[in-house]
């Protein structure tokens, strides 16, 4: 459902920054789905792929292989991110707090990290740079807290202040297996706009790590349709086999 | 002027104790037979570079060799944790690690400075990240608009260490598909050793993002076919997945980890040793049953 | 997203009087058939960049058509001087004309900024030159070491012309060969119109140096077979050398520079026109002789 | 007796920084005859280029065609000229003073030129980052002269004071029709250390717009070869033959 409801919002020609897991599966889904123009920008460089089968590494032949073209690391960042040609950058994380603001770097003091988390990688830049961000993740007690223990890539600051001196507009969009939370128009403090069929808003507030607030216009999600599900679970089937090579 | 040598010959001359050494590689082309003569060799107090330290770092680390990491995203593509990473740092075993780390676009922008004999590069980054408390980054304002962008200290690795598909027999290396920062921290660095697929009369000159990096700016080459398994040389392997994803069971336990480097690595003459160690499945079965 | 045009309508929509344009080229793949066009539609007050301006510009600037130009090197490439381009700067004719210049180092590197959407660049430059004195470069101070380095100001046109051998169906630009600066040029400026020897289904994807600059990057495409000449496209035309050389002596005269420009150019419906008409020896016996 | 001259200091497997003409000619003259190694870079980013004819220009196909690799302009400058990979770089000027400044900017005051020259070039940074440069023009009193109206490109300073925060050490040789200058080791100042055959010093001071001072030990370079004047010949007809077309 999250895989699916990120790729709905992604429309037709639009260039996505995308990371390996579920930012990958829904991107893709879009592109074989309703926005076949899509752009897909892989920090490795691999530029306007169309990957067959969903990678396992940012890195895989089959990126490169199917790319329109290739470029250099310090390129993509530089002349790509930088210069703000990215429409939609995809990132997850390890805590999200109710500003939108993301750690993937330590849980606990950062000399002292009770969990080492991989850290940065490309996620600072695509939150600063990239005209909107979509966030997808788990929606737990443990990912969704007051306040991240390490900003590692920057929503709407640690008080809410906002986004000066960004190219991009942040986190536009939080996507988790529960529903969708947007920011504030005002406040920029993530309240829930949507919940996916079936979830009960109570169990939403009780996976979130503070008092969560509720759009007053809150929807439901449609279900996916078959044709969707069709195609996700063809490409996870042809992924499984590929990768099992 | 590229020599062409063993490889435990360069990694004898170019990387002693207490180097500091970037082994580049973006999920494609890891110099991994490069980093398991490290091992063999006993390296210790290495300052370790990359963008990305995935299983060859993990393995560097997990044996001792390295006395600090200097990174911007450390873990297993698409599995999940380093284990020997995060044993380090958390934990201080085998030997405390320090860490010095980076976004990947200040990595990138530092190993082009490096590249291009600036001392410092500058991008738009680091901006409300808590990154700026912990690591060398500065700000510095336009002189001309006054808006203010990062600084960041360029990288200048005493040696890089790639992988590479071609040589030709003067010295001349030819790369291609995903190649990462490779070319900067090679040009970034004082001295370069390549590991290659193959030696060619004449390098094939083409592939996406097909480049050069003339005899003149490399040390020295010794070719080691399927140098960069578990990772893949584009044209000549494919990525082994399996391997990385059964990695995570291995790393997780510090005794299995050494039982492994010790019959994987350790115990083998050299890369070919290991390759054939790989394909058999029994050997694994007795490493992991103990 | 490129939309396929033809190059009087683009330079109509693109190329207003008073734009900022680069129409970049390093002695390959000069945009001649668009810069031919926006002399028969009178543009005039343009500011026009380039680092190596030469005949296209030395048109241009005779023709009255630019109030200023930035470059860092203006001649006839292995000719000498370009005589409309000194007329101008030495003797206001036939208008005068602001310059700004800089070195070629120092062109990149703005150009590079511009394309990474950077305020500012910086380089090891100028050092010693009494272009400093007329020029817009900064010193800034590492903020690591405190070596001085040269800032120099971001370039952005509001419109960047090149020509490249190929574009695709869904207008994605194939280039190889000599590209000089044009990838940044293109990817600094707010619109880019791109002329091509050829509109293909497939791109080539192979050449030296072979880059793509994907279709959404792109304004405008006009399909210009030989659109370069007398520059050369790489595996389509070869740089016309006579034509350079002749170029001096026509250049040199005011009133054969007018006539010549009226009859190969001004009085031609197109680019066809004119390269029918260089193919003619007679005519240009004719403006010769006036 | 120039280019045979400028040829004759190449070492082999040097690389070398080639501008268009006499320089042209003399690094393809050596790479012809001792010094087969030798690495021809131009800055339209032709690396390694072996031409069969000279080129017109810096950027004909004839570079691209034959070059080891081609990299983009900015590339040249900064990975390569920037970082200290260039050994000898080859300059000219239409002024040079005694302390090896040159001027392509312009002849008189900047604003009001007398004549104005194409400007700088890849000149300021080649004569700043070269590990040396060797300066190649015909000897007259109008462009060896006391000092030049500009410094495009600097080298050892208006005064004679020196390389500081230079990465390469200036012009070493300066080459002429007449004979072979190099800056005195104390004072900087240019001085005649060879006369070609049969060219008389008082000749040369003549033609030098200050006081020249002649090296002690000046010595007379030997003509050329009948194989240096063969390989030459032979590159310039084979070079006239294929500009003509």
């Amino acid at each position: 459902m999250m895989t699916v409801t990120a790729a709905r919002f992604l429309l037709d020609g639009q260039v996505c920054f995308v990371g390996i897991g579920l930012p990958s599966e829904a991107a893709n889904l879009a592109r074989l789905s309703h926005a076949p123009e899509v752009v897909l920008i892989y920090e490795s460089g691999t530029m306007g792929t169309t990957p067959d089968v969903l990678p396992l590494s940012i890195g895989d032949g089959e990126l490169a292989e199917r790319a329109q073209f290739v470029v250099s690391v310090p390129e993509v960042f530089a002349y790509w991110l930088q210069a703000g040609r990215v429409d939609v950058g995809f990132l997850s994380a390890a805590q999200i707090d109710r500003f939108g603001n993301l750690n993937t770097t330590v849980i606990g003091p950062y000399d002292q990290p009770d969990v080492r988390l991989p850290g940065a990688g490309g996620a600072p830049e695509i939150a600063s740079s990239a005209r909107e961000v979509i966030v997808m993740l788990r929606h737990t007690r443990r990912a969704f807290v007051p306040q991240v223990d390490f900003i590692t890539s920057v929503g709407f600051g640690q008080a809410g202040e906002g986004r000066t001196g960004h190219l991009g507009r942040g986190p536009t969009l939080v996507i988790t297996d529960l529903g969708v939370l947007a920011p504030h128009p005002e406040t920029n403090e993530l309240r829930l706009v949507t919940v996916h069929p079936g979830i009960d808003v109570e169990e939403v507030r009780e996976m979130t790590g503070w008092e969560l607030d509720v759009s007053p216009d809150l929807d439901v999600g449609d279900p996916p349709t078959a044709d969707e599900l069709d195609i996700l679970r063809q490409l996870i089937a042809r992924t499984r086999e590929a990768h099992s090579r | 002027m590229a020599e062409f040598v063993s490889l435990p010959e360069a990694i004898g001359d170019l990387v002693p104790d207490g180097t500091t050494v970037a082994m580049e590689g973006f999920t494609h082309l890891i110099p991994f037979a490069a980093g398991h003569e490290v091992v063999r060799q006993g390296r210790r107090d290495l300052t370790l570079i990359r963008m990305t330290p995935d299983v060859i770092y993990d393995q560097l680390i997990g044996m001792g060799c390295a006395r600090r990491l200097v990174f911007s995203w450390g873990g297993n593509p698409g599995v999940g944790s380093l284990h020997r990473f995060r044993d380090a740092v958390e934990n201080g075993y085998p030997t405390p690690l320090e860490i010095e780390e980076h976004s990947h676009a200040g990595m990138a922008t530092r190993y082009t400075a490096g590249a291009s004999g600036l001392p410092f590069g500058i991008l738009r980054g680091y901006l409300g990240s808590d990154l700026v408390k912990h690591t060398d980054v500065a700000v510095i304002d336009c002189p001309f608009t006054g808006e203010a962008v990062a600084a960041v200290p360029a990288l200048r690795p005493d040696v890089t260490v790639i992988h590479a598909q071609q040589a030709d027999r003067r010295g001349n290396i030819g790369i291609w598909g995903i190649t990462g920062v490779q070319r900067e921290a090679a040009l970034a660095a004082a001295s370069v050793l390549v590991t290659v697929e193959e030696v060619v009369d004449e390098l094939v000159r083409e592939g996406p993002n097909y480049a050069v990096l003339p005899h003149w700016t490399v040390t020295a080459i010794a070719q080691v076919p399927r140098g960069s398994h578990p990772s893949y040389s584009m044209g000549y392997s494919t990525r082994d997945n399996r391997f990385y994803t059964r990695w995570d069971r291995v790393s997780r336990d510090r005794e299995l980890f050494a039982r492994w480097m010790d019959a994987f690595v350790v115990s083998q003459d050299d890369f070919g040793g290991y390759l054939a160690a790989v394909e058999d499945e029994s050997l694994l079965e007795r490493v992991l049953s103990g």
